[in-house]
């Protein structure tokens, strides 16, 4: 029983919240182009988010898109939806966009774009949380290039470095490149079926005798959601970017526009393309799946293993997490493989929270200015114990030891492929491939905790300062990781209830 | 007299390896960015023929949305492309390869 | 007015109570903190008194207190179980605790020993973990404080610590009870993970979990339910024999001596040996479903009883002999219970708990009479010096060779009838009770031998003609507890109460919840669970008195023989005649040294070659994976060339392979 | 098939009529080579300077905000055609058919508005913005 009765459109509050904010710091600009006004420029961005974030919560527990209580909303004539798995990833989208916005607040000191930057921001978090709700072709590309359009300018926002224009350059380049591979395959599979609302392309899959068409359409989509989930081949552009990009667009691109690119892949496949009329066409697409998820992780990890530079082996093991939550649908070719995909979202979750406060970490050590390489972080818990004590919490849940969330998550994704995998050769390369790539993890994820805790401090550096929101961001981070230990079960609940109602 | 859709989709997959072939090739970055539209335009090709084969509005209209898109993307890469002008003194897309392995 | 049972929680904090107290600020309080320790322990013995009133008012109690981690399979939590039996062992634990306090006046405080504040203290702590422990409602929390109470017994073992052999001792006796524990500790997990409670009593305990499992047939983690149970049941034995010193693990006990004899008197009447043994008790009903844990524990414990009663013969230490006694003792009781003579166990136990402290006190006794001197052949004579110590030694010794109508016999001779009726069924436990036949002889031979070499004869000693006096401090303990060796049979006189056919069996009846009991906990339940045949030679009153008869004239055999070797002006060191044997038996049957072989020759070897094994092949693979994994790692970020054309170029030729891959066999092309 | 030859002959003749032009034009024609002919300027203007210039960056940003407005037109497009049919739906009301579009005008409006302020439209480059940006280079060398 909801207080109110909502208008149905009103379910996509959560997303018009994020765009309202970010118009509302155009406004801002507008009226004060030369403002500096830091508190009032990063508290937009936060309150947006995290009004966005209590929306969607809110939503959630009152069961808007749970089909046993008030059902999904299909808007627009079926162009968007708002189910649980749509709020789910709101959730983690909206999560991630108000951490980057608190540790925004210092990393941006001096910064002559500030306001632009928190409004690419929300625009590219606006784009990403359609994307969770994109239940047509249409949409799904719109909202991919609303949340790409704004974080190629991110990415390059530090103009007068060449880093970051190098990273800007490549990303954009490879996401051009993608994108038009992308809206290809679009075409081919509007071709081949006459529709482009994703359950009108599930009815017509077979029906026009387009079949070859409609197997490269599917593999170029295939194509366009690795490119956005940063997996293999079409992740190239990532290390660079994740690299020299500010590391909270770092954190945001890795966290949050992975998740979202995930959401459109699950969505599409499971909706789109049933599994059972397209391997009648020839196209067994979690065969695609498997294959890229022990490729995908397997050069992420491998690479990330001798990285010198933190912010790289980072962004190398972004590649191999996606790796991870590729299982998700590869799991889908067995019966019962909607556990697979819950736990795929619950790792996107958790990794969430993990990989953003890694990423924050990193932040934080470009604003004390300490260097780069795995060296330059020696001994750092000497002068900042708490933000290191962060780091350890998320380097070992990156690598999955328990207790703390990335290990459920992946335990999760493991049981949940030998539970239902039995007999399947291919899920079980994909679990050992997950098993071998989590040892190899906690390698280099142990080699940086190492260095932080265990070795001695570098000579002749400075006082550290204690720059206060992206302290609050990196332990937010941080206790959030903790905490989805007991909170595990609403988080689980969420994701499975999501997954099972996608059944294929 | 009706061109059968087949060859649309002959001219379209053409043109998108016309722009692939640019994409790989060509150093410039403007080239670069020509030759992704080229391939965008191919997929609305696709979407405008098979609009009219299908005797449906819905890849018409997705056609315009590719084309704005389209041209937004050309908006932000050209203004990558100045800062990296600015940045490396050219527009080779060779020459940015400081962040590598 | 609270009830004893609302007040239950305070009969083991009193001596927690007085544990803080005492370490606090103990060494300015009055005799150093022996007074507060009393206090608590005989607040706690008024307490239990009253509790075992309730209970034999007909109520017992059974609650959770506190529940300290709760997931959605199983919950933790503490509380409390107040049945006939633990009232009982409440009684007893906290009796003998108050009593080796008040010896300890006389025998710590007045032979002016340092450190006493931390001696009371841990007292109160070891009095208050067994407390806790006898009353615990769940396994768990019995595992806890079973911990607990080793812990304690290290440091009071190791009191001395500045004597190497005491600290050697402590070590020892933790080691080999926490070996055992390993064990125990795997049962406390597997019996949780199989029930999904530990509680001992109640709807929803494990013993009634694993009843239905059995008979509902089930099969657990791939055994059937009888076998698990089985298993179960024998990993917690492992704790049991740990600590009640059964053979093997029974090598710490003679060790242990080395505390001070107070000490000894705790550990071996009332505390942590009698916890093994009670812990059977506890959980007998889960026993009682795996007649192989049940027989196991009837041979370990009949051979225990022999083993170490055989041993007991050639010490000349006074206080080696009570040990070797001990273990004997409690060999006794796990027959006992292994037969399924739950009664006579328990009965033992409790008869076990006075003269045993008794004898130990005695001893006390003795080495201050003795300027602190424990060799039995520089004593004698002190009959005439000490008569209040001979006389309670004395009856403690009788009790403890089974001479009717003291104490041991009672208890001793119906372990031995339990044994004789089901091996007269089952020849395979004729064994077992021939065992613990012949350990009768031994038993009255060791203890005869010792009283005559203590007591009688002429002094062989300068100390022994001159000996220190003893106080009130002392004398008062040896009297309550001598005159408990001597009339405490009666509360179960079963073989009168067959011949006269008078209901004097009250302990029995006290087991099987005639006043009040748990439901499930009783004798007859336990019985029923069992399904032990029995069967008689004649008539039961014929089997009983023939079973009497024999095990009382194997005792008076064994007294009699120490009698006529012993009971002599001059004593002779008779051991020699045993020539090969006397050596062995000398050496505890090499036991240490097998032990210390198997550790030192056996385990060590392995370990270092497992050790080599792990350094060169294992480390070899692992570090050969890693810089295999390294090396790829080197080549594969090799692929990121920095170039963004190679990057167009390499995602196009992967897409490629894909599309090949899967057009071709998907067969889009055709 | 026979509309297919049409269109491949007029191709043809397409093709050959400049080809023959230029065949002829070869064969009639003196050939004198010399110097002054390479020149970019025949009048004799001598050229300074590299070929690209910079251009002013405003060209650039009236350029986009050109593109900007252009896609507008593309995207009001449809609209404009089912706004007439839309209004004379009884089911249809004013608002739920003019207010999307009004609603995307004004988002529209607003970026210009941002751009306005932030001196995309000024001739003359805004000189007050710092560029002191960045106190922690990012190098990669």
């Amino acid at each position: 029983m909801a207080l109110v009765q909502l208008e149905s459109w009103m379910a996509l509050a959560p997303t018009l919240l994020l765009a309202l904010s970010a118009l509302a710091l155009f406004v801002i600009d507008s009226i004060d182009p030369d403002t500096t006004n830091r508190p009032l420029l990063a508290g937009t961005a936060t309150v947006g988010s995290l009004a966005s974030l209590a929306v969607a919560v809110w939503f959630i527990t009152t069961g808007v898109g749970d089909p046993a209580r008030r059902g999904e909303l299909a808007l627009f004539g079926d162009q968007l939806i708002v189910d649980q798995m749509a709020l789910f990833f709101m959730v983690i989208v909206a999560v991630v966009t108000a951490l980057i916005s608190i540790a925004s607040y210092d990393y941006l000191r001096g910064h002559v774009y500030q306001s632009e930057y928190y409004s690419l921001v929300l625009l590219a978090a606006t784009g990403m949380s359609t994307m969770a709700t994109a239940n047509s072709l249409v949409t799904v590309f719109i909202a991919l290039e609303l949340a790409s359009l704004p974080s190629y300018a991110l990415v390059s926002i530090l103009k007068d470095n060449r880093g970051s224009v190098e990273a800007g350059l490549k990303y954009f380049l490879i996401g051009a490149l993608s994108s038009a591979i992308f809206v290809y395959g679009i075409s081919l599979v509007y071709g081949a079926t006459g529709h482009l609302q994703l359950e009108a392309v599930a009815e017509n899959v077979g029906a026009e005798g387009f079949d070859g068409l409609l197997g490269v359409g599917v593999l170029m989509v295939i194509g366009g959601v690795a490119y956005k989930t940063a997996s293999v081949p079409f992740h190239f552009w990532a290390p660079e970017a994740y690299e020299g990009a500010p590391a909270p667009i770092a954190a945001f691109l890795s966290s949050a526009s992975k998740a979202a690119g995930f959401v459109i892949a699950f969505r599409i496949f499971t909706t789109a393309f049933p599994l059972e009329a397209m391997t009648e066409i020839g196209f067994d697409w979690t065969m695609a799946f498997v294959v890229l998820a022990i490729v995908t992780m397997t050069v992420g990890n491998f690479a990330a293993a001798t990285q010198e530079n933190v912010k790289r082996m980072l962004a190398y093991s972004s590649v191999g997490h996606a790796g991870y939550a590729l299982i998700g649908l590869a799991g889908l070719a067995v019966d019962g493989g909607q556990i697979v995909l819950a736990a795929a979202m619950m790792h996107l979750f958790v990794y969430g929270f993990m990989n953003t406060g890694a990423f924050l970490f990193v932040a934080m050590a470009e604003y004390w200015g300490v260097g780069r390489t795995f060296e330059d972080y020696n001994g750092l818990s000497s002068q900042a114990p708490v933000a290191c004590g962060a780091l350890a919490v998320f380097m070992f849940s990156l690598a999955g030891v328990p207790p703390f969330g990335g290990f459920f998550s992946k335990y999760f994704l493991f049981t949940g492929i030998l539970e239902t995998a039995s007999g399947n050769p291919w899920l079980l390369a994909v679990a050992a491939a997950l098993v071998i790539n989590s040892a190899l993890s906690l390698y280099y994820y142990a080699r940086l905790v190492k260095a932080v805790w265990f070795e001695d401090p570098v000579a002749g550096r400075g006082q550290l300062t204690q720059p206060t929101g992206l302290y609050v961001a990196v332990v937010l981070a941080g206790v959030m990781t903790v905490l989805v230990l007991p909170g595990f079960g609403p988080v689980a609940d969420a994701a499975y209830a999501a997954a099972s109602a996608l059944g294929p | 007299m009706t061109v059968a859709v087949e060859y649309y989709v002959l001219l379209s997959a053409a043109l998108f390896c016309i722009g692939l072939f640019g994409v790989l090739t060509r150093k410039n970055a403007l080239m670069f960015l020509m030759s992704v539209e080229i391939m965008l335009n191919a997929a609305n090709i696709n979407l405008i023929a098979f609009s009219f084969y299908h005797g449906n509005l819905t890849g018409q209209v997705f056609a315009l949305f590719t084309m704005a898109l389209a041209a937004a993307e050309v908006a932000i890469g050209l203004g990558i492309i100045l800062v990296l002008y600015r940045n490396f003194e050219g527009i080779d897309v060779t020459v940015p390869a400081a962040m590598r392995w | 007015m609270a009830t004893a049972f609302e007040l239950a929680p305070a009969i083991a904090a009193l001596p927690l109570a007085a544990f803080v107290v005492v370490l606090l600020v103990g060494d300015s309080m009055p005799k150093k903190g022996a007074f507060a320790g009393i206090i608590a322990t005989a607040g706690s013995l008024v307490l239990s008194l009253w509790a075992l009133a309730t209970v034999a008012g007909g109520e017992v109690y059974n609650q959770e207190l506190y529940e300290w981690a709760a997931g959605e399979e199983i919950a933790f939590h503490f509380g409390i179980l107040i049945d006939p039996l633990s009232a009982l062992m409440l009684v007893i634990v906290s009796l003998v605790a108050l009593l080796v306090h008040v010896f300890s006046l006389g025998y710590m405080n007045e032979e002016g020993e340092t450190g006493l504040p931390r001696y009371y203290a841990e007292l109160g702590l070891f009095t208050f973990s067994m407390l806790a422990f006898v009353y615990a409602d769940n396994l768990l929390m019995a595992f806890m404080f079973f911990e607990l109470v080793g812990l304690c017994s290290y440091l009071l073992i190791g009191f001395w610590f500045r004597t190497p052999s005491a600290s050697s001792a402590a070590k020892k006796a933790f080691l080999v009870t926490r070996f055992g524990d390993y064990f125990f500790l795997i049962g406390v997990v597997g019996i949780a993970a199989t029930f999904g409670t530990l509680s001992f009593a109640g709807e929803s305990s494990f013993v009634v979990a694993a009843e239905e499992a059995i008979s509902g047939g089930e099969t657990l983690f791939g055994f059937g339910a009888e076998t698990w149970v089985t298993i179960l049941g024998l990993l917690v034995l492992g704790g049991v024999i740990g600590k009640s010193a059964q053979f093997p693990l029974h090598t710490w006990l003679p060790d242990a001596m080395e505390g001070p004899t107070t000490v000894s008197a705790l550990i071996h009447a009332a505390t942590m040996v009698a916890a093994g043994v009670y812990l059977v008790a506890r959980m007998y009903g889960f026993y009682a479903l795996s007649p192989t844990a049940l027989a196991i524990i009837a041979f370990v414990g009949g051979f225990t009883a022999l083993f170490a009663a055989s041993m007991g013969v050639v010490k000349d230490d006074i206080k080696q002999v009570l040990a070797y006694s001990t273990i004997s003792q409690y060999g006794y009781m796990m027959l006992g219970l292994g037969v399924g003579g739950y009664v006579a166990g328990v009965f033992h136990l409790m008869n076990h708990a006075f003269f045993k402290a008794l004898l130990f006190l005695g001893a006390g006794a003795v080495i201050i009479l003795m300027h602190h001197e424990q060799d039995m052949w520089k004593m004698g004579g002190l009959k005439d010096q000490a008569p209040v110590a001979y006389y309670t030694f004395l009856a403690g010794a009788l009790a403890l060779a089974g001479i009717v109508p003291f104490s041991g016999f009672w208890s001793k001779d119906e372990v031995l009838y339990d044994a004789l009726i089901l091996g007269l069924e089952e020849p395979i436990f004729l064994i077992a009770y021939a065992m613990g036949l012949i350990a009768v002889f031994f038993t009255g031979f060791y203890t005869f031998r010792m009283v005559f070499l203590t007591f009688h004869g002429e002094p062989r000693s300068e100390a022994a003609r001159d000996p220190h006096p003893i106080g009130a401090a002392v004398k008062l303990p040896l009297i309550v507890l001598g005159v408990l060796a001597v009339v405490a049979g009666i509360v179960n006189l079963a073989p009168i109460a067959k011949l006269t056919g008078a209901e004097i069996v009250f302990l029995e009846h006290w087991l099987d919840g005639e006043y009040g009991a748990v439901e499930g906990l009783t004798y007859h339940e336990y019985h029923e669970l069992m399904g032990h045949e029995t069967s008689y030679i004649g008539s039961e009153t014929l089997t009983m008195l023939l079973g009497a008869a024999l095990s009382l004239g194997l005792a008076f055999a064994g007294a009699g023989l120490a009698w006529t070797l012993y009971n002599v002006p001059e004593p002779k060191e008779h051991t020699r005649r045993l020539g090969r044997a006397r050596e062995v038996l000398g050496n505890n049957y090499y036991q240490d040294e097998y032990q210390v072989w198997l550790a030192r020759d056996l385990t060590l070897p392995f370990s270092r070659t497992a050790d080599r094994f792990d350094q060169s092949v294992i480390d070899g693979v692992v570090n050969g994976v890693s810089s295999v994994s390294l090396f790829g790692s080197g080549r594969m970020k090799r692929l990121q060339t920095g170039v963004v054309t190679n990057y167009a170029a390499l995602l196009v030729l992967g897409f490629l392979a894909l599309l090949v891959i899967f057009g071709i066999n998907g067969g889009w092309f055709v | 098939m026979n509309e297919w030859i049409a269109i491949g002959a007029l191709a043809l003749v397409g093709l050959l009529i400049p080809l023959s032009m230029m065949a002829v034009s070869y064969l009639l024609r003196p050939s004198v080579p010399e110097t002054s002919k390479r020149a970019t300027y025949e009048s004799g203007e001598v050229p300074t300077g590299g070929t690209r210039i910079r251009f002013n960056i405003q060209y650039y940003m009236v350029a986009l905000l050109f593109l900007v407005f252009d896609i507008e037109t593309v995207l009001l497009f449809p609209w404009a055609v089912v706004y007439r049919a839309a209004l004379d739906s009884p089911d249809i009301s004013l608002v739920s058919a003019l207010g999307p579009m009004l609603l995307f005008v004004a988002i529209l409006l607003v970026g210009l508005a941002w751009a306005w302020r932030n001196g995309a439209v000024e001739w003359t480059r805004a000189a007050r913005r710092r560029t002191d940006y960045d106190r922690r280079p990012i190098d990669h060398e």
